[in-house]
């Protein structure tokens, strides 16, 4: 029921109290409004799930030569893969932490379900690396640790400092998540009717009571798990992109990666926030927490990480120019009229040409159109990452080595698979943990309570129509 | 020694915030020194009306960054240069600038877990039973009720006093807390 | 050189393969382990296997092993002698290495040497006595094939012998061989048709010229065989020939034609080195490698032959001499010019495709210039068969149904024979079928026996080099199976009272040297060679000039000429069941695991074809179906048919790759004309190489004579450079001695277990050569360009610095070294090598089920598993024998103590490899030749491995 | 509303806690005792033949090169072959049970199958000959087998285990009259450099190259 004085500046319809606020998200995890379509997708991802981890079993099997990778292209879809999952768990964090750090308060409805996108989508990532080795059950061998062969990771190597950027990038994003979940997880305790969820809950929320130092000491270290987690978001895929510019390859060895790759990340990620958040809003009916407003400023701040990406496009062109190295050249113009050149294209036209019609505001408004923009943003940064892994290596130094990438049906299972598996663990943390900052919600309905309008009265008066009386129920 | 009190605490429930921020004022201008709010969200200033210290927890949180950014440079620096050096692509063993990444991640990671487990400890978390779970509509502490709770092992605590004071902060009800 | 081996050798092969199933069992056991380490994440909780070991019964001489044993033996192809050194480790042969004392040799080898040891471990390899039984009938078509014994046969073969022998009966006896060279197999072969009074011999010699010897036959009345001395020459003409490829004497021609080139090289002023001039149909060794080169169909190169031998002939009329072709003018007066300036030190060379009449030709301008004597020497065939038939007068004789008894010996006709004379059906009328070969092949299939025939290293025997130099042939080992060589069976069916090779052998060179034979024998056998037993020059008379033919008329656009060539790889088919070689990239097109039709671009184009059409050949009543390859430098409307693909019953390898040829081709010459359709149906080719041109990176350079490229500009370093203290070793190729002819990648493969991986895995982009020979087209010098490109072992290496374990790192010798067990197979560092020479086990490349082919694996170097990277070693398992041996002799190394597996197969000496810190080392000497150059300098990667830039021809 | 765990359940909670740390520690413990046991130090291996190196070295003082051949000479010290052991026992015990598997070899030329007790991955490659020319002691590795009934391991032979000797290998040397010697001491620093010179070791880094060990 939108509110005749809906104006920019909203990100919480007003008329919610703390018990009503508080009843309906509690109520999307205790009292599951939306059983069919839930159910419907948890079983499709499911079974997408499972097909992922029967691939897996055959490609422990049988090798990664099943992938259509060669020499020279000795990285196809697992790397790309891992860089574009990579870049989707960013916005997560960006969102809680920087927007946080910034007092954005149109992130707290937000900030949930966007960690948990982090967490899993990062999750995904990590994977790859993993799977795409040669022989994966050695991949312990990149941890340090004291072994009878005297032997230790190798530092000089961008993987290792794979290893470590997103496993503390995992962990980090973890904790944090954690500790904001905390208080709700005491709701969601004291909510819970059934005796096993009590007991599920209470643990999970390690006997959270309220008390007001706690409290204290909980925005302390939220504040500074923020601080530390927004470096952190810059640093992961700075070393990410490291993985190629610190190889020599034409399309790899490039001084612009680190920048270009974070701004990639944040683009692909708050696309994926709004392919998630679009569908979300509308089926559990929160459009009055995710108002137009947030998907209003998501979208501009996809126009503006576009816009930064494509200028990282311009870069690497005119570098590879302005440098005169014949290689780069070479490589450069296989870009734009080789055998990859369809991608290419397509690839500017998703993340580039698309992106424009942020420019106006109906459009930015325009729940459908943005779904299918954030749907046509992902699959461009998909391609520019299979781009920059398959094309480079692909006519690189040695014309009489180059040679093509043709991806398997096995690639495009690994491709699909971790998409559901992604979606399946989404739908399992919207079924098990509550969505949105039960916590945060309430201190925002407080701070739109002491503003002026609307008066106390009438807010607990509307309050009573949401049927969330703030007495004893 | 005299017997202890069997009573945790007096408790006042209140359906503000102000009510509860003005009851923990009054409480301590009454010399109350261990009273206990509990609140369904982040109330600013109530800590400080129960007179809660300034938090150690970045001080500890800079340690902790320090100790994981040193760690992870020492073990570079140790694997590399002493342990087994090696030649790889004629690099100086101690090539300084390759581990800074490392480095950089390592303290990133020790600084997040003293900070979360700080918070954690400093809570006194977890812990699971605890007197006020078992007051009446306490379960309203995580909704949308807030509560004041006057203990009484606090050398300040009398019972007439503290039942007065109490009324005085005109809450929605009054309980004892048993231990 | 060790003495000849001890009869336990076959104990100890049994116990090879004991320990390597023993291996075997070890290995999977820990791939076991592997597995359970995904779940649990450490390999160590399971126990390791318990192994078992076995000691010999009786130690052998030269002990337990692990360190190689060289026997000086012969390979033998086409009946001819390649003298090589049988390198043995724990009793297997499992590396060949040229035998410097051979005349064939000199110390290098070719492809097929290299291979020759896989033949010899072959799993498909005949191991017993087949048998056809139930015969009635039409029982060749539903054959109940039994395995029989050697002591059946001979039984079996008694009793026909009588009747073969009786001089009143009728019984007939024909025997077919290839080409045979071996004293003591033609003294046997002598006796066997002396006690059958109609028993006749006839030669299949399936890649041989017949036009050449006629040719031979039409101008001195009888037959000859030529052998080139490069080195004396100063100019070669080349007339569709390539003899840096064809023939027994092909690894000499190269390796004296290279040597006469040293002081080119080497920029001493005034030096000369023969110019080359090749005038090929299509394109090979020699034409690449030629200073001047046109590429004419057949009928355009006699009609360029007839030109130019007509100034060395005033007798031939203009009639005969014909008309200047524009296409060659300017290749012809070039020609012309350094053929006066030659003379008696210029040498004509005719190939395949000419009339006999070109050939007497070629032989009669080459006495007039004065060649002959000098740089051509003509000599008694030592594969020359008096009196015997060719395969012809057999097929009419089989028709005619007067052959009782056929021994085909060592050839696989019904394969191989040009598909005119029917052969399947031919050699069914034969009363009795006898084969005798290496493998269960087409022929082997329709005998009424089977005898499986030992491999050259299991046997006693001798053979003659193309210049009739005799070899002795020792055993390196005894046989796999119950064989017999071919002495052993001619002894048995000539009813010979010795039966045993080594007896017979002896028996036959002990004539006339009764007194020293002992002394005689150990010297040859040890040497290799039989002292002083080529052949004599012959004496022949002024050469009969051959009349002239018809021209032929230009072909309608319909028709081509299709050329009839062996595969470069196969051989025709004979080494169709060789992995390595069906792998082998062919020089020029770069496919695998295939053959293709060649066309030129022209050509192509005016037919409107592409690479991968397949088009139908038609030529009578025959028809073929074959997949096109465009190939520059191929002359126009001339059709490349490579013999040996198609083999129905070759092995496991072999069996269906490619197409047949000889269906298509005629009884005797070697093209035909052909009319060819398009069918529309597309062919899949394998290749390694897709990109030809080099876009102008100047990966393959090349300087004019006497000229210095120019020199690298200084870098500055950020960090300072490790030095390696003791040993730096590096190599140097020298591309201007290069002719791409494989021995090196083949060599490695033999070497280093570098597994074969099938033509579907080629196609992804997989091959694992360590080793590979790029050809580029070279626009300055009109003409292709080879260059082997191994590991590089960068001093500032870029696949070291992204490899997260360290498995790939710098030892203190400058080795760039691949640490296999520590491998994860992230890939980086090959994605991150410039020269892309690393290699990946995709899936599990190597063959862990075969005993055979694990018992040729080299003990020396890891067998890789899948997800490990590879690369070139350098040979580092050589470097650590030499240092060991060093060591213990308490000596240091010393240049040429390490010599790789590429340079030492290397026929034109074209790889250096030494020590950069002994300044007075080969390589260091190669480095500071003004050709010198290292490949994508401008990267400072440092290159240890370099190049010396080809020379161009002086225009 | 009643608290939804009583003290009781908190005790449960505890031990559960407890239990599941304890039962990690144990597993890691399992591991690393296994990791142990995977170098089977000191533990005899049953033979087809009871082999005893005690009697043959110890009682009898044959030496080691008498029956290992090519041990100065080869990658492989050389397992002695049948007919070595016949060489004595065609005459000595030569109708003793125990030796029938010995004969039965002889006879029908099949190896006997003894079982390894020194085993290194397929991918190391040791050599005797070289280190046995370096003044490397048989006991060294081998340990004190004149003391041995049964043969078994006495070191791990683990690549630390090696890099340790390669890394200072001069306290590991001795004179070449005594590498065969089974109780010879080792010699004092001062010697002991003499040694190394004499014995033209390589350098640290050459001798800590992967290359050197591993092809």
């Amino acid at each position: 029921m939108p509110s005749p004085r809906t104006t920019d500046g909203e990100v919480l319809r007003p008329g919610w109290g703390y018990a009503s606020v508080t009843a309906k998200i509690a109520g999307l995890v205790l009292s599951r409004p939306v059983r069919w379509p839930w159910l419907a997708a948890f079983l499709a991802t499911l079974a997408m799930t499972l097909v992922y981890l029967g691939a897996m079993t055959w490609l422990f099997i049988k090798g990664v030569g099943i992938w259509g990778i060669n020499i020279p292209v000795g990285w196809g879809f697992a790397i790309a893969n891992f860089v574009w999952w990579v870049g989707i768990g960013h916005a997560g964090t960006f969102i809680s932490a920087v927007l946080l750090l910034l007092r954005q308060k149109w992130r707290t409805s937000i900030n949930r379900f966007a960690e948990a996108m982090t967490l899993f989508a990062a999750g995904m990532a990590g994977l790859f690396p993993i799977l795409h080795l040669g022989r994966p059950w050695f991949a312990y061998w990149l941890a340090p640790y004291p072994d009878h062969m005297n032997l230790w990771p190798q530092w000089r190597s961008p993987l290792v400092w794979d290893v470590f950027a997103i496993a503390t990038y995992l962990i980090v994003s973890a904790l944090f998540w954690y500790l904001g979940m905390l208080p709700d997880l005491a709701t969601m305790r004291d909510r819970a009717r059934t005796r096993g969820k009590q007991v599920a809950y209470g643990l999970l929320a390690l006997g959270w009571r309220g008390e007001a130092r706690h409290w204290a000491r909980h925005e302390t270290a939220y504040l500074l798990l923020a601080g530390l987690a927004t470096p952190l978001v810059v640093s992961v895929h700075s070393v990410v992109a490291m993985d190629f510019a610190v190889g020599n390859t034409p399309g790899f060895h490039s001084t612009i990666f680190p920048p270009y790759f974070v701004a990639g990340a944040l683009f692909s990620g708050f696309a994926m926030v709004l392919t998630i958040a679009i569908p979300l809003r509308r089926a559990f009916q929160l459009q009055d927490f995710i108002t137009e407003v947030h998907l209003d400023h998501a979208a501009k701040v996809l126009l503006a990480t576009g816009w930064i990406v494509a200028y990282g496009y311009l870069v690497e062109n005119f570098m590879a120019f302005f440098s005169g190295d014949r290689f780069e050249i070479a490589m450069t113009v296989d870009r734009w009229t080789g055998f990859y050149a369809p991608v290419y294209w397509a690839m500017l036209a998703c993340n580039v040409l698309l992106p424009q019609v942020l420019w106006w505001r109906a459009a930015r408004r325009n729940t459908l159109l943005l779904f299918v923009l954030s749907i046509f943003i992902n699959l461009g940064m998909w391609m520019e990452r299979f781009m920059i892994v398959a094309q480079s290596t692909s006519h690189d130094f040695m014309p009489s080595s180059w040679g093509l990438f043709i991806p398997t049906r096995w690639d495009w299972i690994f491709l699909a698979g971790s998409i559901g598996m992604f979606a399946w663990l989404f739908l399992v943390f919207i079924w098990l943990l509550p969505a949105i900052s039960i916590s945060e919600m309430r201190e925002l309905v407080k701070e739109e309570r002491d503003e002026p309008r609307p008066p106390a009265r009438g807010s607990s008066h509307r309050s009573v129509q949401h049927g969330g009386s703030d007495g004893r129920a | 020694m005299v017997a202890r009190d069997p009573r945790w605490a007096l408790m006042a429930e209140y359906d503000s915030a102000e009510a509860l921020v003005a009851a923990a004022q009054a409480a301590r201008d009454a010399g109350y020194r261990q009273a206990e709010a509990y609140a369904p969200y982040a109330i600013d200033g109530l800590a400080e009306a129960l007179g809660a210290r300034r938090s150690r927890i970045p001080a500890f949180t800079l340690v902790g960054g320090i100790v994981g950014g040193l760690v992870g440079y020492f073990l570079q620096w140790y694997a590399a240069v002493v342990s087994y050096p090696e030649e790889i692509g004629a690099r100086p063993l101690h090539s300084w600038p390759m581990f800074v990444p490392v480095t950089f991640e390592m303290t990133i990671l020790l600084a997040a877990f003293t900070a979360f487990f700080a918070a954690l400890l400093g809570n006194g978390l977890p812990r699971l039973a605890h007197p006020v779970f078992d007051a009446p509509d306490f379960d309203l502490a995580t909704r949308n009720r807030f509560f004041l709770c006057l203990l009484t092992d606090d050398p300040a605590f009398d019972e007439p006093e503290a039942v007065a004071l109490l009324d005085s902060t005109a809450p929605i009800r009054r309980d004892e807390v048993a231990r | 050189m060790t003495q000849p081996p001890i009869p336990e050798a076959g104990a100890r092969l049994e116990r090879v393969i004991e320990v390597q199933r023993g291996a075997g069992v070890n290995r999977r056991q820990v791939l076991a382990a592997m597995a359970a380490s995904m779940a649990l994440a450490n390999t160590a909780c399971s126990p390791p296997p318990r192994l078992q070991a076995h000691p010999y019964v009786n130690l052998p001489e030269g002990g337990a092993g692990g360190q190689p044993m060289y026997y000086a033996s012969a390979f033998v192809r086409d009946g001819f002698a390649h003298g090589v050194l049988v390198g043995s480790q724990e009793g297997r042969p499992i590396k060949i290495e040229g035998n410097p004392a051979h005349p064939s040799s000199l110390g290098a080898t070719d492809i097929y040497a290299q291979a020759s040891v896989l033949q010899l471990w072959d799993p498909d390899r005949s191991s017993v006595v087949r048998q056809r039984l139930a015969r009635e009938g039409d029982a060749r078509v539903a054959p109940q094939i039994a395995s029989s014994t050697w002591s059946a046969f001979e039984a079996a073969w008694l009793e026909c012998a009588d009747a073969l022998a009786d001089p009143h009966g009728s019984a007939t006896l024909r025997i077919l061989t290839g080409p045979m060279t071996s004293p003591t197999e033609r003294a046997l072969l002598q006796t066997l048709l002396a006690r059958g009074p109609r028993a006749r011999w006839h030669v299949h010699a399936p890649l041989s010229d017949a036009a050449a010897a006629d040719g031979a036959w039409m101008a001195f009345g009888r037959h000859v065989a030529q052998v080139a001395h490069f080195d004396r020459a100063q100019c070669v003409l080349a007339l569709a020939a390539d003899p840096f490829s064809d023939g027994p004497g092909a690894v000499r021609h190269a390796m004296d034609w290279s040597s006469a080139r040293t002081a080119v090289r080497d920029g001493i002023a005034g030096a000369r080195a023969p110019v080359l001039f090749a005038a090929e149909a299509t394109p090979g060794l020699f034409g690449a490698r030629a200073d001047h080169r046109v590429a004419l169909s057949p009928a355009r190169i006699e009609g360029l032959l007839w030109r130019v031998a007509a100034h060395w002939m005033p007798e031939l009329t203009p009639a005969d001499v014909g008309l200047a072709d524009p296409a060659a003018a300017a290749f012809e007066s070039r020609l012309l010019a350094a053929l006066r300036e030659a003379g008696s030190s210029a040498l004509v060379i005719g190939g395949a495709g000419l009339s006999a009449e070109a050939h007497a030709l070629v032989l009669a301008l080459n006495q007039r210039l004065g060649a002959i004597g000098r740089t051509l020497t003509l000599i008694e065939p030592p594969d020359a068969a008096p009196g015997a038939g060719t395969l012809a007068d057999l097929v009419d004789a089989l028709k005619a149904g007067t052959v009782d008894t056929l021994l085909v010996l060592g050839a696989n006709p019904a394969y191989d024979a040009p598909a005119v004379f029917d052969m399947p059906h031919a050699l069914q009328r034969a009363k009795l079928l006898v084969h005798a070969g290496l493998h269960v092949d087409e022929t082997a299939r329709l005998a009424d026996w089977h005898l499986p025939l030992s491999h050259a290293y299991e046997q006693w025997g001798d053979a003659r080099a193309h210049d009739g130099t005799a070899t002795l042939l020792q055993p390196a080992i005894t046989p796999l199976y119950d064989t017999r060589s071919a002495a052993e069976l001619l002894a048995l069916l000539a009813a010979d009272p010795l039966r045993d090779g080594h007896a017979l052998v002896q028996r036959q060179w002990r004539t006339g040297r009764e007194a020293d034979f002992e002394a005689f024998w150990r010297k040859s056998l040890r040497a290799g060679v039989v002292a002083d037993s080529a052949a004599p020059p012959l004496e022949v008379q002024t050469a009969r000039l051959p009349a002239r033919l018809a021209l032929p008329a230009e072909s309608p656009s319909a028709t081509l000429t299709a050329l009839f060539v062996p595969d470069a790889a196969t051989h025709g088919g004979a080494f169709a069941n060789n992995g390595w070689l069906q792998e082998l990239p062919r020089p020029f097109t770069k496919i695998t695991w295939d053959n293709a039709a060649l066309v030129s671009p022209a050509t192509a184009s005016r037919l409107g074809m592409s690479t991968g059409d397949v088009v139908r050949l038609q030529a009578g009543m025959r028809t073929l179906d074959v997949p096109v390859f465009v190939q520059a430098q191929q002359a126009d409307d001339l059709l490349t048919l490579p013999l040996g693909g198609g083999r129905r019953h070759a092995g496991r390898v072999g069996d269906r790759v490619g197409f047949d040829a000889s269906v298509l081709r005629p009884a005797s010459a070697m093209t035909l004309a052909v009319t060819l359709q398009k069918t529309g149906r597309r062919h899949e080719f394998a290749v390694t190489q897709h990109e030809i041109d080099q876009h102008a990176r100047e990966l393959l350079r090349t300087v004019s004579v006497g000229t210095a490229l120019a020199p690298e500009p200084k870098r500055d370093q950020l960090y300072p450079p490790f030095a390696s203290p003791v040993h730096a070793w590096a190599m140097a190729i020298d591309l201007d001695a290069c002719i791409g002819c494989n021995a090196c990648t083949i060599a490695c493969q033999a070497e280093n277990n570098i597994p074969v991986v099938g033509k579907s895995q080629v196609a992804k982009g997989r091959a694992m050569h360590w080793i590979r020979v790029d050809r580029h087209d070279l626009e300055e010098i009109d003409n292709s360009g080879f260059q082997p490109v191994p590991c590089m072992h960068c001093e500032q290496a870029p696949c070291e610095l992204v490899c997260p374990v360290g498995a790939t790192v710098h030892d203190s010798e400058g080795l760039n070294v691949q640490v296999y067990n520590r491998c994860v197979g992230t890939r980086f560092c090959s994605n991150n090598c410039p020269y892309k020479v690393r290699r990946f086990n995709f899936l599990q490349y190597s063959d862990e089920t075969t005993e055979t082919l694990k018992a040729q694996r080299n003990p020396d170097v890891t067998v890789r598993e899948r997800g490990v990277m590879e690369k070139c070693t350098y040979c580092v398992q050589r470097v650590a024998r030499a240092r060991q041996h060093a060591e213990r002799e308490g000596r240091p190394l010393v240049d040429g103590d390490v010599v790789t597996a590429c340079q030492s197969a290397c026929p034109t000496r074209a790889i250096h490899f030494g020590d950069l810190n002994d300044t007075g080392s080969d390589v260091v000497h190669a480095r500071t030749s003004p050709r010198h150059y290292a490949m994508l300098a401008e990267l400072d990667t440092k290159p240890r491995t370099t190049y010396l830039a080809r020379i161009k021809p002086d225009a | 509303m009643s608290a939804v765990f009583s003290p009781r359940a908190v005790l449960v909670v505890r031990l559960a806690v407890l239990a599941v740390l304890g039962l990690a520690v144990a597993t890691v413990m399992l591991f690393v005792w296994r990791a142990r046991a995977y170098e089977q130090l000191g533990e005899p291996i049953a033979q087809p033949i009871p082999f005893s190196h005690k009697h043959h070295v110890g009682d009898d003082g044959i030496d080691c090169r008498f029956c290992h051949t090519t041990v100065e000479t080869q990658a492989h010290a050389g397992l002695p072959s049948t007919a070595i052991c016949l060489g004595c026992h065609s005459q000595l015990f030569r109708d003793q049970a125990l030796l029938a598997q010995l004969h039965q070899s002889a006879a029908t030329g099949q190896p006997v199958a003894w079982q390894r007790v020194h085993v290194l991955p397929d991918f190391v490659y040791f050599n005797h000959s070289v280190h046995v020319a370096k003044g490397v002691a048989c006991v060294e590795c081998h340990g004190r087998v004149d003391q041995m009934p049964l043969e078994w391991r006495a070191w791990p032979l683990q690549m630390q285990w090696c890099l340790d000797c390669h890394r200072n290998p001069t306290t590991h040397l001795r004179p070449a009259s005594q590498e065969f010697a089974m109780d010879a001491p080792l010699p004092d620093p001062v010697e002991a450099g003499a040694l190394a010179r004499a014995a033209h070791l390589e350098s640290r880094r050459r001798m800590t190259d992967c290359s050197t060990c591993h092809r």
